[in-house]
């Protein structure tokens, strides 16, 4: 009895709730309308509350390090949480566009997140240094549009040379557009068929750790 | 320029220089910036988790709609998942946001991203177009596109066999023409990054008086940092040894 | 044989370039036309007017939703984007409502730094009548059916938690048939095809999108359906400015991009010409 | 309460529901017997591959990239694990040491027993050490690329293999191991990464390929049931766009119609 109100149940919410938002779309029905709207308002709060699982692992995991002295690591441990603790801390008090948390997060926050996605920059012209080789007919011709493209990319040389321009976009619309498309075909499919399969219990990612039992059953 | 906006350009820059130094070796100024990083993104996302939980949950129930406390009870079981025995009962508020989330999806991928693509592609004319290479242009999208939807075919093998892997072929040639044009858009984008944050050095910090002066300090400290413990005086138990769990 | 092993070939040294060595050279490509701009010119490329004129044929009174959805690590390339796009809305001085909201957690304090650049009040714009920011919303793809189907019952209250009701700008918005225009700006795919899903595909909501470079070729398919008017990258923001005749950081780029795109350029050849060298000469893979 | 079709979305209403009950169908169908899945030459390359490291004595690298069990990937690190299993046989059974380097230690005790099973079945169950074979790098991101690239370097592999969702670091890791001569095969779902792996490694698996190899090789009906249904969406697709361009030129709009109803 237990084993069904814990996996059946849950499932069959998933079932109810997503047949519910699915008919509204498709079907004019008086009274789905509201129903449909307090669901997804309940849906965008429940994702609010699941904005601080983050931090609860990050604890899980620094303490553990601050705890065994994991060397190099403990006292690095220590800042890390201080620093969820005095983001958090002031966000909530002073207000979350406040002008003491924007200070804050332009100082550190803004700078190291726009800072590690550009450094991936760096990895790639070593990358296209010294392993960008033309070793088969496929590698060839990714490196003939991929080198047509950077050229046009370039603004100075795509104005000296307006042929870059035309070859971009006829490439742009009759190779890649046409490629990609085929590729979403295969991939709507693919989210289709996994959506199928939460609906009807044979995929049960979402429900997060399983039971011995439950992972048999 | 008063003296909270100066500090804050110091502190940007500083995290700059740190983040970039990974490019040439990893060092305990990276490590600093890189924990200081992961700390900030958690506490912000509880700042704007507090955040919409309080505009869009506390404002309408205190303002009488009261079936938001149905909202509140499944936010609050959500963290039963750090229960040893009871983290099942988290599975609940789970299953209403996967249930929406899927509801949502399943109803738009099918016509978005399917029949959509279809149609457009159906469409497409092949005769009586003017010029008349754009006829011929449009019968490459059209082989290109259905190549592709054909490669993607697993369990009918027999539709690949022999002369018929042509096909796939084709397929191959077409996606990897169109990495080649992903493959550089991404170094634009990244280049377009790299740029913003030189930008920034250059034009924000470096005019800042002392910050000529600091910049070859930092550089001087982040090479020193870079020593492989062993070799380098001090501080040498701080070599990081990857944890033992 | 022994000749080739002793006398490392040049093609070897070539390949043997430390990646530090790399890296530096990378940079000094970035420095140098940052330090003395030669100024080349930009095209204006056709996704770029096709945005530029949708908005300029906007009756006036539209309302366009904006979703300011990129995190920091886009702002360098996005944010020059979204402000050239203020700026044209607001010099059009024809009562278009700009109600921004954000799918992205630091989208609200991104959009304080964009209107800090804009500085809406220079074209007598001023907040809660010509344009404003409802928020951060969580879960979504979820956030945008939300308010696409009642946006008063999802959002009661502005950026700041003052109450949507004290603003004159939010009159008559009630869902997504109020408004003529979205736009997204943003660094997530999720987003980007998002809005397709819950604004284009239920309501014909014409909608512009400017995502990062590496985002546009997977955003194309939308695009040559008719789901999306115009996908421009971010990147483009130069183009954009020249359009607005507001220069700004995305102007200044040009010059850096075609550098670093031309030893992007060199590297490929440089590596190709050596491994084929090598490989004729008898080396190794 | 009334009930009425949206008008322009019946056609999408039916297609949902036929592909609903066709992949439904072929989960059970495959309980049966399982459909034969088409060559897929990034799994055929890996006993030559397992082959080229014994021969240089050298061990052979594995990782699912990054991504949680729970997360919106979990299909691509499911696939990767299954894809480990075979090439933990293959490994055991040529005598090759095979390291998988663990970015979310959730995975360990799933990857430990399928490495563990995979061995037994060889008969080589000694041969296991999940100590040295199952190595836990780190779960920040850069931190995992930067010690895979520290393995990289010091035990210099022979073959590398790259099965899951990879992000931003996949080009740091297709770049170091081929400037160190490993052959490489890699496969992600996550379109952004793809022309990565297809411009430096010597075989790739592109997009839904490792849904296709994860399924193959794990013989579970569920996954390859499922596939087989997608199957069949995909020549309903090829259909309505060739009978499509076909009527257009003909200068009709039947297919044009019926999808927009």
């Amino acid at each position: 009895m237990m084993r069904l109100v814990r996996r059946q149940i849950p499932i069959g919410v998933v079932i109810v709730t997503s047949v519910i938002v699915m008919s509204d779309y498709f079907f004019k029905i008086t009274g789905t309308g509201p129903l449909v709207t307090m669901l997804t308002n309940w849906g965008i709060i429940l994702t609010a509350f699941t904005l601080g699982f983050g931090a609860i692992n990050l604890f899980y995991l620094h303490t553990r390090h601050i705890r065994r002295r994991t060397s190099g690591q403990w006292f690095f441990s220590i800042w890390l949480l201080l620093m969820v603790v005095v983001f958090a801390g002031t966000g909530i008090l002073t207000g979350a566009t406040s002008s003491t948390y924007t200070w804050l997060y332009n100082s550190s926050y803004f700078a190291l997140s726009a800072t590690v996605y550009s450094s991936l920059g760096f990895y790639m012209t070593s990358g296209i240094y010294r392993s960008l080789r033309a070793r088969n007919i496929e590698a060839l011709l990714l490196l003939i549009t991929g080198t047509i493209a950077v050229m046009r990319n370039a603004p100075a040389l795509a104005v000296a040379a307006p042929i870059l321009i035309d070859m971009d976009k006829w490439l742009s619309e009759f190779v890649v557009t046409s490629a990609q498309r085929g590729i979403m075909i295969g991939a709507a499919l693919g989210a289709i068929a996994l959506g199928i399969r939460t609906l009807t219990g044979r995929e049960t990612g979402f429900l997060g750790r399983l039971t011995e039992a439950e992972r048999e059953g | 320029m008063e003296f909270a906006e100066l500090l804050q350009i110091w502190f940007a820059a500083l995290f700059t220089v740190w983040i970039y130094s990974i490019a040439f070796r990893d060092n305990l100024f990276f490590k600093f910036a890189e924990h200081t990083f992961v700390g900030a993104a958690a506490g912000h996302s509880i700042v704007y988790g507090v955040d919409n939980v309080r505009r869009l949950g506390w404002t309408p129930l205190v303002q009488g709609q009261l079936i938001y406390l149905v909202a509140f009870i499944l936010g609050i079981m959500l963290y039963t998942r750090y229960h040893s025995q009871h983290f099942w009962i988290s599975r609940f508020p789970v299953s209403v946001m996967a249930g929406v989330g899927l509801g949502l999806s399943l109803r738009a991928t099918v016509t978005s991203e399917f029949i959509a693509q279809i149609l457009s592609t159906a469409q497409m004319k092949v005769l009586g177009v003017s010029p008349w290479c754009a006829g011929l242009y449009n019968l490459l999208f059209i082989v290109i596109t259905v190549t592709v939807v054909y490669y993607f075919v697993f369990t009918f093998p027999r539709i690949h066999a022999g002369r018929l892997n042509w096909i796939s072929r084709i397929a191959r040639y077409g996606m990897m023409a169109a990495f080649g044009y992903s493959f550089a858009n991404t170094i634009l984008s990244r280049f377009q990054m790299i740029f913003g944050r030189l930008d920034f050095l250059m034009n924000s910090w470096l005019p800042l008086s002392g910050a000529v002066i600091a910049l070859p300090i930092v550089l001087v400290l982040l090479a020193y940092a870079m020593i492989p413990a062993s070799r380098r005086p001090w501080p040498k138990q701080l070599a990081a040894t990857p944890s033992d769990d | 044989m022994t000749t080739t092993t002793q006398k490392k070939s040049i093609w070897d040294r070539l390949e043997a370039v430390p990646r530090e060595a790399l890296y530096a050279l990378l940079l000094i490509f970035f420095i140098i036309p940052m330090v003395n701009p030669i100024g080349f010119p930009v095209p204006i490329s056709d996704e770029v007017r096709r945005w530029y004129n949708t908005i300029d044929a906007l009756p006036s009174g539209s309302a366009i939703m904006i979703d300011f959805g990129y995190s920091g690590g886009g702002e360098p390339e996005l944010g020059p984007m979204a402000v050239a796009v203020y700026h044209h809305i607001f010099s059009r001085k024809a009562g278009l409502k700009a109600i921004c909201m954000s799918t992205s957690i630091e989208g609200p304090l991104l959009w304080d730094k964009a209107m800090a650049e804009v500085n809406p009040s220079r074209y007598g714009a001023n907040y809660g009548k010509d344009y404003i920011h409802i928020g951060y919303i969580s879960g979504g793809e979820i956030a945008m059916a939300s308010i696409g189907k009642d946006l008063r019952a999802a959002v009661s209250t502005d950026y700041k938690g003052v109450s949507l009701d004290t603003f004159s700008i939010m009159q008559g918005i009630a869902n997504a048939g109020s408004f003529q225009l979205l736009i997204c700006y943003t660094t997530g795919g999720d987003q980007s095809e998002g809005w397709v899903r819950q604004w284009y595909t239920p309501y014909k909501t014409p909608y512009l999108c400017s995502v990062l470079a590496m985002m546009v070729p997977t955003m194309l398919p939308y695009q040559k359906a008719g789901q999306i008017i115009s996908v421009t990258s971010g990147a483009q923001a130069g183009q954009m400015e020249v359009l607005v005749k507001v220069p700004a950081r995305g102007i200044k780029s040009a010059d850096v991009i075609t550098m670093t795109h031309l030893l992007v350029v060199g590297f490929i050849v440089l590596g190709n010409i050596a491994y084929y060298a090598k490989k004729f000469s008898g080396g190794s893979k | 309460m009334s009930v009425q079709l949206y008008p322009g979305r019946i056609f999408a209403l039916g297609m949902l529901m036929s592909l609903t009950a066709l992949i439904i169908l072929y989960m059970e169908l495959s309980k049966k017997t399982l459909p034969e899945f088409r060559k897929l030459a990034g799994l055929d390359a890996l006993p030559e591959m397992m082959g080229r490291a014994a021969e240089m004595n050298r061990p052979v690298h594995f990782t699912t990239g990054l991504g949680e069990l729970t997360g919106t990937v979990a299909p691509q690190l499911v696939a990767g694990l299954a894809v480990l299993g075979h090439v933990s046989e293959l490994a055991a059974r040529v005598g090759v040491k095979l390291v998988y380097t663990v970015y979310q230690a959730q995975v360990i005790p799933l990857a430990t027993e399928l490495m563990r099973q995979a061995y037994v079945k060889e008969g080589k169950a000694d041969a296991f050490k999940p100590e040295e074979q199952i190595v836990y790098m780190s779960g920040e991101q850069f931190a995992y690329a930067s010690a895979v690239q520290g393995f990289a370097e010091r035990e210099r592999p022979a073959a590398n293999i790259m099965i899951g969702p990879f992000y931003a670091e996949s080009m740091l890791f297709a770049e170091t191991f081929f400037r160190i001569g490993a052959i490489q095969l890699a496969g992600t779902a996550r379109g952004y990464q793809i022309p990565f792996f297809a411009v430096v490694c010597d075989y790739l698996l592109i997009a839904e390929e490792i849904y296709a190899a994860g399924a193959y090789l794990s013989k579970d009906p569920i996954q390859v049931g499922s596939i087989r249904g997608q199957d069949i969406g995909k020549i309903i697709a090829l259909v309505l766009m060739l009978a499509g361009v076909i009527t257009t030129a003909a200068g009709m709009t039947v297919i044009a119609d019926l999808l927009k109803m």
